[in-house]
């Protein structure tokens, strides 16, 4: 991602940009009057701030670290290992 | 006035035809002669259908003498589907010999090919038709007698061979048959297939009953190339012309399967044989090894004549699977199976004719690229091949839901899923050749060539058919269940 | 054998005699024992002797090839022949009262003797065609 | 019997096709989809083309809303497909391709088991030529295995049908419900075409072997034509919904290790069935008609998604996300094609996988589910990550792979272009799918909650992505292969053949040793015995035959007596 300063430079504006739309989002959870998906409250998690959020940034964190390390480790093989 | 008879003028106008083609002798003027009588044919086969699913049965009395006494044709629902199916191949057939013949047969043999053909022909129907247990024996000696010379006239050498291989099994399984007529002759003092089935009722306690019926069944299975009776089958089938491997396939095998329908169920009757005699367990798992067993055997073969030859085998047993359910249902597989089988496997012949015209050889090596040498013939074959497999919208898969209905009608699980795992392995051995057709690069590259048109019109008729009766199954389904209803007197 | 005078002389003496007697079992086939089949075979020995004494091109140049096969039809056309004429009258095939309506013994009689004549020729040809290609098979080698 | 079968046409103008030189092929392949559709728009609902085969009465086409709707999306699949094809001067493609889409129309409008499985085996012989297509030994066989599976879920079904007839004495194609054993048999015939976990193999092992085009044929078809069948036999089994949340989450995880992106994409599809199979579980009519309307949808952004990797493999004949990456300057199109597929699947609102997908989490909802409503959601964040993230960033963003290649064939661009279009138009303006769809919708996805909690979800697992990206913890592609079910019979079964030949201790070293040469003399007599010049084929002596008949005669006699 290092190629040249000029592009360095462009991707660190787009990712604060996009840091930015982020906390935006997660502000408007303050504004917006919710609906829960559940009647009767059967997951009261849901209703709390910033949970989609949080579920969203945390599924495909927990996902990747599960998926590089030991999925990894256990199913990956080198591309001639039907070959050989 | 010609109405009354049709039974008669069926079985003469080829049997008159074939000395008359002996006496004109010239090889066109024969051809156009033999196609006549076979359309002719056609046309009185399919007639004689049509008034048989209207009226019932038709007797006609040989010479005017009354039926115990006298030869007595008699035509029902199953034997009318016999002879029309013979008399759709013979026709379809007749057309493919005039380049076929020319190629593989000697130029001063035509005649007597035709001849020998038209003779069979009148053979194959004759066993059809008659109602006379000992006139079976006469028309099958024709019909065995003129197949041998037809299987001679074969280009190889071999052909020789394979035709003497015939005989000795033909004529062991015709004197097995003739032994079992006598003794049932001999019980009842008559030969009427009507009267035989009245009379022999009493006689079922007794050890000649069951002696007759065995040797009656042996002589069928041989005629037949029941498993494991049919080693003589691949020989003939290989090194006979391609016409008439075609015409084997289709007809001859069948007939005595028919046959052997007429003498278990009308004459003997379904509650002697598979209640007392206990026969149809042993012939469900005859019929099962000798689907499998012959099966592989086609898997492994290096010549595309000989390979279709132990899949005919294999598909003889499906026939005698179906038979062994004793079912209505089971029956009219068997029966189904019968007349689609003999659609599909002409027209694979056929295809390997065109091929061998072209190429000059039927083994497997010599077919390297042929989907692009020859692309409609290839696609004939494959069409009659997915048939052979039984894939939806073909004949094959008509049958196939027949028998395996019939099994699971029974409650037997196992014998229909190994029915459908035996069509794996028509998967595989249709496979082999589609593979080498159409995915193994020639060594040099030859142009498109493919066979004459009479060739290709009479191979795209049995492979249309062999599509259009899997879509509209009215003709052989309906046909084949009344016909399976009357063998087991079953009223609908 | 072309060279031994006793075969020679006997088998032209005989001759005759076996082709008559041929014909006697053949016509006599109707009232007695006998019939197309037997007469067939007869009259076959009888060029089979023939054959076997003077050569079988000798037997050739009297019965020829084409001859044979002329005739081995001929015989099957006059068996089913009869036998159709009958289907014209409007009766059924084989029924030989149809040769003679008007006295149905003659017809039968009729019947009957074309049809063991077609019999005797096809057999006598058959038999004939049989020997000649099994003869002539030897000289091929 | 006034009507044309909707399939007929396809599957005759198929046939036509490979008659066809170039020029007229490529205007028919266009315009056969259109006649189709336009026949389609004229048939009246109800059951039509009564056959009698054999002694049953066949319904060969009804229709109702529910095979309307995939009829649809059949017919605009096979016309995209039809343009992203069009370039190609080989008319197996195209010729296959077509047939295929007809088998598909086929099934979707079968009124009775029996029609159901001709077209059910029609599918799988025609789509295996699209496999092979490819060419070559690995396509070769992974077409041969893929065939295999086909082939087995037709059996099941066959005989499923078979003793359904037995047991019912009818024939007809309408809820199955479980109960039965043959109801099994069908519910599994089904799951091998949807793809169920541990049946799944067959579609990670083909899909990725065909051709550009045979690829976005593939993806259409099989697997919705089975969605459709559970939808029809099946809706509202238990049994279902924890299939379908299986489905949902296994497949994120090999699609975030996995190298190849086509094969990347056929896990998001297991994944995204797995959401239809969830809704298909639930019932009702919100479940059933997430269901479909998302296999409506699937089929629109996972063609394009395969169209747009095609576009890739096409241009730069490699399709591994370890060797591709800074495309978006050379195929910009494609690339923005792409993302909006990419979109499309990730739910994001004004695009279509948004006004579908969340209608069977809301029915997930609404049933009370709450571990399953976090599964759902999770694996919704998961596919943001593999196919809304990963597919487009390694192929155009990423490090520069100095790949400099041609802009996509006019015609791929112009078959991404209409995908886009309708996933931007379906996903804005909801009613015209939601009036398609089988049971009337109550169901409005753009509330500002929704809207906003969706969008939360999907930026903040796109910022997890680049939290990961930016401190250098994402892991890298590396190229590989992944070990799926299919290693049991690949690797593992032989293995153990193997394995339980070679060990064994010197005292049951005999024993093997015997096994080993069991299994070998079996699998060589077979050989053997069968061959030319084997007992069963080669030629016999005639004496030997005659003496088998003898002695059969006497089996015979003995048996008898």
């Amino acid at each position: 991602m290092n190629d040249s300063p000029k592009k360095n430079e462009a991707v660190r504006r787009l990712v604060l940009g996009f840091v930015a739309c982020c906390v935006s989002l997660l502000l408007l959870d303050l504004i917006v009057h919710r609906h829960l998906s559940f009647a009767e409250g059967l997951l009261p998690v849901e209703g709390w701030f910033g949970f989609y959020a949080v579920y969203g940034f945390v599924s495909p964190y927990a996902l990747i670290v599960i998926g590089s390390i030991p999925l990894r480790k256990l199913i990956m093989r080198s591309e001639e290992y039907y070959d050989g | 006035m010609i109405d009354a008879h049709l039974p008669i003028l069926l079985i003469v106008a080829p049997l008159v035809s074939a000395p008359l083609c002996v006496l004109l002798r010239q090889k066109t003027l024969v051809w156009a002669f033999a196609f006549v009588v076979c359309l002719a044919s056609l046309g009185m086969a399919s007639l004689l259908l049509v008034r048989v699913l209207q009226d019932g049965v038709i007797s006609y009395a040989l010479g005017g003498w009354i039926a115990p006494w006298g030869i007595e044709y008699r035509v029902d629902v199953v034997n009318a589907f016999v002879l029309l199916l013979v008399a759709i191949i013979a026709a379809a057939l007749v057309v493919f010999a005039l380049p076929s013949a020319a190629d593989e047969i000697a130029a001063e043999q035509h005649y007597l090919f035709y001849a020998a053909y038209l003779l069979c022909f009148a053979g194959l129907m004759g066993i059809a038709i008659t109602g006379d247990a000992f006139n079976v024996f006469v028309f099958l000696e024709i019909s065995s007698l003129s197949s041998y010379a037809l299987i001679a006239l074969g280009r190889d050498r071999r052909a020789l061979i394979a035709s003497y291989q015939y005989l000795i099994m033909g004529t062991l399984g015709a004197t097995f048959i003739v032994i079992g007529i006598g003794l049932m002759y001999m019980m009842t003092g008559t030969l009427n297939m009507a009267d035989l089935s009245e009379r022999l009722p009493a006689m079922f306690e007794t050890r000649t009953a069951m002696v007759a019926f065995a040797f009656l069944s042996v002589g069928l299975a041989i005629k037949a190339a029941m498993f494991p009776l049919h080693a003589w089958l691949p020989n003939a089938y290989c090194y006979a012309p391609s016409v008439v491997t075609a015409f084997l396939a289709a007809t001859a095998t069948k007939v005595s399967i028919y046959a052997f329908l007429r003498f278990t169920f009308t004459v003997w009757g379904a509650e002697f044989v598979f209640e007392r005699l206990n026969f149809d367990a042993l012939l469900i798992p005859l019929s099962l090894v000798g689907i499998y067993a012959a099966s592989l055997s086609a898997i492994y073969q290096t010549d595309v004549k000989r390979l279709l030859a132990y899949s005919s085998v294999a598909q003889i047993g499906y026939m005698m699977l179906g038979i062994g359910f004793v079912s209505v249902t089971g029956l009219t597989g068997g029966m189904v199976h019968l007349f689609n089988h003999a659609m599909m496997k002409a027209a694979l012949f056929l295809a390997v004719g065109c091929v061998v015209l072209r190429v000059g050889s039927s083994k497997l090596a010599d077919w390297k690229g042929m989907g692009r040498r020859m692309p409609i013939t290839m696609a004939a074959f494959v069409l009659a091949g997915l048939s052979l497999i039984g894939v939806p919208l073909t004949v094959g898969f008509v049958s196939k839901w027949y028998l395996i209905l019939a099994a699971l009608e029974k409650g037997w699980w196992p014998i229909a899923l190994l029915a459908l795992l035996s069509s794996l392995l028509a998967v595989v051995y249709v496979w082999r050749v589609v593979e080498v057709a159409y995915f193994q690069r020639m060594d040099e590259p030859a142009p498109v060539k493919e066979a004459p048109w009479p060739m290709q019109v009479s191979m795209w008729v049995l492979t249309g058919a062999t599509l259009y009766f899997g879509l509209q199954t009215d003709l052989t389904v309906r046909v084949a269940q009344r016909a399976a209803m009357g063998l087991l007197g079953v009223t609908p | 054998m072309k060279h031994q005078s006793i075969p020679r002389v006997v088998g032209k003496l005989f001759m005759p005699l076996i082709l008559l007697f041929a014909l006697y079992v053949q016509f006599h086939g109707d009232f007695g024992p006998g019939g197309g089949f037997q007469a067939g075979v007869i009259f076959a020995a009888g060029v089979v002797l023939y054959a076997l004494i003077f050569g079988l091109d000798a037997a050739k140049r009297i019965v020829r090839p084409r001859v044979i096969e002329i005739l081995f039809a001929v015989g099957v056309l006059l068996y089913a022949g009869t036998g159709l004429v009958s289907l014209f009258v409007g009766r059924n095939f084989l029924d030989y009262t149809a040769l003679d309506p008007d006295h149905p013994a003659h017809g039968q009689h009729l019947g009957i003797f074309l049809v063991e004549l077609g019999v005797g020729v096809t057999v006598a040809a058959v038999m004939i065609a049989i020997f000649f290609a099994f003869a002539g098979r030897r000289r091929l080698r | 019997m006034g009507e044309v079968h909707p399939a007929l046409i396809l599957l005759a103008g198929g046939l036509l096709l490979f008659a066809l030189p170039t020029g007229p092929r490529r205007v028919v392949s266009v315009l056969l989809p259109v006649f189709g559709f336009l026949n389609l728009l004229a048939i009246p609902e109800g059951a039509m083309w009564q056959i009698t085969w054999g002694g049953y009465e066949m319904v060969a086409l009804r229709v109702d809303k529910l095979s309307l709707l995939f009829g649809y999306s059949f017919h605009l699949a096979a016309f995209i497909g039809a343009i992203y094809a069009l370039h190609l001067k080989d008319r197996l493609q195209i010729g296959t391709g077509l047939i295929y889409a007809g088998s598909g129309v086929g099934a979707v409008f079968a009124g009775d088991l029996i029609a159901l499985f001709v077209f059910w085996e029609l599918l799988a012989i025609t789509s295996v030529f699209l496999v092979w297509a490819r060419g070559g030994e690995r396509a070769l066989r992974s077409g041969m295995r893929y065939l295999a599976m086909q082939i087995a879920s037709g059996l099941l079904l066959l005989i499923g049908a078979v003793c359904c007839y037995l047991k019912t004495g009818s024939l007809s194609f309408d809820h199955i419900g479980l109960g039965a054993t043959y109801h099994y048999l069908l519910l599994f015939a089904f799951g091998i075409k949807c793809a169920f976990p541990l049946l799944h193999n067959w579609l990670i092992d083909a899909y990725p072997e065909s051709t550009p085009a045979g690829t976005v044929f593939l993806s259409a078809f099989t697997t919705k034509t089975a969605v459709y069948a559970l939808a029809r036999g099946f809706a509202g089994e238990e049994v279902l919904i924890y299939i379908g949340a299986v489905m949902t989450i296994f497949p994120i995880f090999y699609a975030a290790i996995e190298n190849d992106m086509r094969r990347v994409l056929s896990y998001s599809m297991i994944n995204q069935i797995g959401f239809m199979t969830v809704g298909i579980g639930l019932g009702g009519a919100l479940g059933i008609n997430g269901a479909v309307s998302h296999a409506f949808n699937d089929v629109i952004f996972k063609g394009l998604l395969f169209m747009s990797m095609g576009a890739i493999l096409f241009r730069t004949g490699s399709i591994k996300a370890s060797e591709l990456g800074g495309l978006y300057k050379s195929m910009p199109w494609t690339c923005a094609c792409c993302i909006v597929g990419a979109s499309s699947i990730s739910a994001i609102p004004l695009f279509s996988g948004f006004i579908s997908k969340s209608m069977v989490i809301q029915g997930a909802a609404d049933s009370g589910a709450v571990v399953l409503w976090l599964v759902l959601l999770f694996a919704s964040a998961g596919v943001l990550h593999h196919a809304g993230i990963k597919i487009p960033f390694f192929a155009f963003f990423s490090h520069d792979a100095k790949i400099r290649c041609r802009e996509a064939p006019l015609n791929m661009r112009v078959a991404m272009t209409i995908s886009a279009v309708l996933c931007v138009v379906i996903g804005s303006y909801p009613p015209l799918l939601y009036d398609l769809l089988p049971h009337p919708v109550d169901y409005v996805p753009y509330t500002t909650t929704h809207v906003v909690l969706q969008l939360q979800l999907v930026f903040f697992a796109v910022l997890a992505f680049v939290v990961l990206m930016l401190t250098g913890n994402y892991p890298p592609e590396l190229p590989c292969v992944n070990l799926d079910v299919d290693w049991v019979y690949r690797r593992a079964l032989p293995a153990a053949v193997r394995g339980v030949v070679r060990t064994g201790g010197p005292i049951v070293d005999g024993f093997f040793a015997g096994g080993k040469a069991l299994v070998q003399k079996l699998i060589a007599a077979i050989r053997e015995q069968h061959n030319t010049e084997g007992l069963f084929g080669r030629a016999w002596l005639s004496q030997s035959n005659v003496l088998i008949a003898i002695i059969f005669l006497a089996i015979y006699l003995i048996y008898f007596f």
